[in-house]
């Protein structure tokens, strides 16, 4: 198995992954997998869905030299531009691939978890667009802080069900969806937003955000004429971090997923089997899973994908983390020295790179992915930086 | 076979059905008095809930009852100590996730579960193909309970029945835990279909919660019900142990009527 | 002079342009006409334009084909999707265009006025991305109607000014814009933010926008391999559709602008002098002008570009408007149909479509400029249905 | 040369400086009596403001004087029926904004302004190249007066002086109307600049507000001021017709002493 390749017959990358479902979803599971594998080797469906990537959402986004603020940092800097997709984010690609293997299935409803809402606003999107149902679960707290988000599902015909178990965020739309999936199998498609849960899952989001990287590994050799010496993206499941590292993994680039401090799943969490895969999870000594802090609701997530899991395990990618106070500031500083408004979980990623510069070789490039634009943390933003709004 | 196999058929080869209620641990400091009351009621066996943060296949009642528990600060290793110091005289079963079991060691855990006495587990989230580690480490002192659901077929079927010990749990419906007004048309096909492919002893649950559906699904070819939601929303809602007795004895004598 | 080609010497398009301003900003104008035509004819300038465009705006944007919504109005039905370039609509275009021209003039400023807030965050955009320093003038109606905006302004690096003076709305905010602008013309480039204000500004911004039509005739031909019937657009000032129009003056194309029933200059107003220009406003009749009334911040302007009055006299495009109620239909149906949340002014162009959908022939295709995205838009739409937010 | 150019040349030649107050109109019932007092302050001429929607050169106190006016329900051609009510020894000019003019007609507007016994006008947003068509309609009878800013230079300054009628506006400064605690640099350079290109009599306005302030310009070669905000303020304030007078004189007397 090749890194970053086909998952093992057990739906493994290395130690982690696998497919803990309980046994009423293992057919559906089953049948996803097959589909996939299927579709995946169809030129039509590859035809069909970076037909629907480019011509609807906006593909290939661009990859942005960042001249300004490489300067400033002495980094030189570039951004993958995912806030440019559709929609706003990364999120759109996997849904876009997610709702076209539901037609497949002959499924007539999308059922998904959300947590910033990016991946609830792109499901409700791809529902609207392929005219499915849709309901999107999510934590009655990030309800409260993506109060935009929230409404724009809603405009697109979607219904949010709020969460009010648990942490009453990312985790606990995950269960709740899980268990709104089991009770409509046949009607419904459960469309996991990042690289998590039982296989295929994991191996499907991360092979739909391989656009991202391919694209950007094109692009910077197109630019450049070589490779980027780092390849960094923000990780809460890991999605956009997966699909990077796949255009990057064959290259000789060092791999940087970056985490939160308050869901440091890789840097803090030890191994465990929650929704529906064996990776690492925040958790207390009895395998409680702990609440995830942080500022941007996308990656307020305990557990995280158990391919970077892997890779981590296998030295290939590095995980580190931010604190909220350190986005904040990347926030700022890249809006105003690029003109570009981060989501609070891009911002980590460029966070990072800020707090790191020293630490790039001369000539070195960095490439980083920008998951999505920060349009809908308006006023979390504004609330922490005491502005109001 | 497993010791809990051999009771559970014992008694159903002698014509009784089985009666197992399931009831959440630690929900309240005198907890294991409401597991003597369901014996006292006439249960066949028990199956102990232990609070697991993501019950992702529960519904609010039980949730809610986790919550209740971990919020007064159970543990596994805790409640697992009080099992050990209650003697009940029908076998108990322990269901959670599966992560507490990962987290402690699976020998570990496989160890205190004896300790306590647990003869068999039921873990919704860990099926048959991620199963291996935790069987080697439990076999054979603890049964580890395979799932069938209401769409489980053919060779699968064949195959996870075949792997089912202690017995072997149709899930009543395609769905979560919790109370249902009416017994769902596939709680009564289920028991069916595994009987078709095997003589082990069957017991339906999810969705069974009342007196009248338990007589139905027992009435449908099932050995036994699994109760829980029913119950532990009376324990949520205060009932002394007394209720818990009467409420399993109603159980009982409705599926002796058959 | 051809139709959509140079304003004749007096800066007029037909009848309608002029320079009307105080003789204080005389030599400002003049210089930026000077400067605009040498850029303009300087294929360095024009590069630099379009290489930002491309790697930075998300330029080509995606012609899209509205299959779901074709088939529900009984319309061949294509979108233009401005909403998917960089800060979220066609005035990104021309900031860029315009920030390129104040490096070209030695300034080191950029003040603007918005409306909706559009025009304002693609000014303190281009301001961060050049390093210039930033000052938007703002109706203070608008700053509350548009509070995401006015808070990735001032994120952005930029000095918000709510003007009260007036109807506290667009015209308002040219007003004070101007005011500023005569007191630091020497460090500052006024980027006004439509086509219209003094000659050259009515050229500069079509020809800053001309790159809407362009690709979206060019797109339009390799889908189709024909010509759009009609080609439809909003008009506030009237940019995006004399960017559109541009591209299509010269084919069979039946050009519509699309204005508000409160705002309706060319369907209410008569021929006047306001804000450097001979156009078409709403007014008394004494002459004063009246405060439009739309639901659209970016559309609630009670005069319209001079070269729109012109094609309106000759004939070349027509225009017609809508209610509010009606957009906010069209940003419903939008929405639902495919997925795409419009701003409540590019919702006037689909509006319009929408309410005379019988009207097009048999085979006919419709080419509509999505200008931009609805999300600074959730609270109004909110509001507007009862939704709350 | 226009009527009115005759009268201010024969006044400069004379040796007098012009002191030239701007009051808006219709901000109060009995608005008029402020031109009067204005005359017995010692004004030369008098400039009307006619109120504007968008009074893009103005300052807030001539906005908000407007905004008052128009409040009122003022309107042009009321306003100029007021004016041909009053008798006035002095030059009337009228101040205000194109759109009103293109509105009304030219032609129409010409004579109208004529008949209420204007004599010249001030249109600051009417450049000289935008200014034919207007200037055909006015003339003779009406002078169209000509802004000179501190940044217009060569050839353009000196074809605008050229075309100025009744005299040469010099703008202070760059910037709009209201009152500056410090007289601009620019006020003092304007009116040198004009005279090194013509001997037509000008005067400076935007941003003279106080004596001190008027007696600098005509020192510095000005034949005279416009002073507009700083009594508009005034009046905003609720000043009597009296208060008008005397600040008039006061501007009077400081361009005297010289
Ligand atoms: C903009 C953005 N980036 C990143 C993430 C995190 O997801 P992932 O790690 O799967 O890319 C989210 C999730 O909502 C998001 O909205
Ligand atoms: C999305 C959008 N469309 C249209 C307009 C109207 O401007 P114009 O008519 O110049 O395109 C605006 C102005 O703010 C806008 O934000």
């Amino acid at each position: 198995m090749s890194v970053m390749g086909h998952p093992d017959p057990t739906g493994r990358f290395g130690e982690f992954g696998g497919r803990f479902v309980p046994e009423p979803l293992m057919p559906a599971v089953i049948e996803l997998e097959r589909t996939f594998e299927e579709a995946w080797a169809d030129p039509a469906f590859r035809d069909e869905y970076h037909r629907i990537l480019r011509e609807y959402a906006g593909r290939p986004t661009p990859l942005y030299h960042a001249r300004r603020l490489s300067e400033s940092l002495g980094v030189d800097l570039w951004l993958k531009r995912e806030d440019l997709a559709h929609t706003g984010s990364h999120k759109i690609n996997n849904v876009i691939g997610q709702a076209l293997l539901a037609q497949r299935l002959g499924k007539t409803r999308l059922i998904a978890e959300t947590g910033a809402g990016q991946h609830g606003v792109a499901t409700a999107t791809a529902a609207a667009l392929f005219g499915l149902e849709c309901q999107v679960f999510m934590g009655e707290v990030d309800v409260k802080r993506q109060a935009l988000n929230v409404f724009r599902m809603q405009l697109l015909g979607a219904e949010v069900v709020p969460v009010s178990s648990g942490s009453r965020t990312l985790k606990d739309a995950v269960n709740e969806a899980m268990r709104n999936w089991v009770s409509c199998l046949e009607t419904s498609h459960y469309c996991i937003g990042s690289v998590m849960g039982p296989h295929p899952y994991p191996y499907i989001v991360r092979e739909f955000q391989r656009v991202v990287g391919e694209e950007a590994s094109i692009q910077f050799e197109a630019a450049t004429g070589k490779s980027p010496e780092w390849v960094v993206a923000c990780v809460g499941g890991g999605s956009n971090a997966a699909g990077t590292f796949a255009g990057f993994v064959d290259s000789s680039a060092r791999l940087v997923g970056v985490e939160p401090e308050g869901g440091a799943a890789i840097g803090r969490g030890v191994v465990g089997v929650v929704h529906g895969m064996e990776s690492m999870f925040l958790q207390d000594e009895f395998g409680q899973v702990e609440e995830a802090q942080s500022i941007s609701a996308g990656l307020d997530y305990p557990g995280v994908g158990p391919e970077h899991a892997h890779l981590a395990a296998i030295g290939r990618a590095s995980y580190e983390s931010v604190s909220d106070a350190e986005v904040l500031d990347a926030v700022r500083i890249l809006a105003r020295s690029e003109g570009i408004i981060p989501a609070l979980e891009s911002a980590h990623a460029v966070a990072w790179v800020i707090r790191e510069r020293e630490r790039f070789g001369d000539g070195d490039s960095v490439l980083v992915t920008l998951s999505g634009r920060g349009d809908k943390d308006a006023e979390t933003i504004a609330n922490a930086t005491g502005a109001g709004l | 076979m497993t010791g809990l196999e051999t009771k559970l058929r014992a008694l159903r080869d002698g014509g009784r059905k089985l009666v197992v209620p399931y009831l959440m641990a630690a929900t309240t400091p005198g907890w294991t008095e409401y597991l003597l009351a369901a014996e006292a009621g006439g249960a066949d066996a028990i199956e102990v809930g232990i609070p697991f943060s993501d019950p992702s296949m529960d519904g609010v009642v039980i949730q809610r009852a986790g919550e209740l528990a971990l919020g007064r600060g159970a543990n596994p290793f805790g409640i697992l100590a009080e099992l050990r110091g209650i003697s009940l005289g029908i076998p108990m079963l322990v269901m959670t996730y599966y992560n507490l079991f990962y987290r402690a060691g699976l020998d570990r855990m496989a160890g205190m579960l004896a300790e306590a006495g647990v003869e068999g587990v039921i873990l919704p989230d860990l099926p048959l193909e991620e199963a291996g580690p935790w069987i080697e480490a439990a076999s054979p002192g603890i049964a580890t309970v395979q799932l069938i659901s209401p769409i489980t077929e053919g060779e699968r079927l064949a195959r996870v029945v075949a792997a089912s010990e202690g017995f072997v749990y149709g899930v009543g419906l395609m769905g979560i835990t919790g109370e249902r007004l009416k017994l769902a048309e596939t709680a009564t096909g289920v028991a069916r279909r595994i009987k078709a492919v095997s003589d082990k002893v069957v017991c339906v649950g999810v969705g069974v919660s009342s007196p009248e559906q338990a007589a139905e699904v027992v009435a449908a070819g099932s050995d036994g019900v699994v109760v829980g939601s029913a119950l532990v929303r009376r324990v949520l809602e205060g009932a002394r142990p007394q209720v818990i007795e009467e409420f399993v004895g109603g159980l009982r004598s409705a599926v002796d009527r058959g």
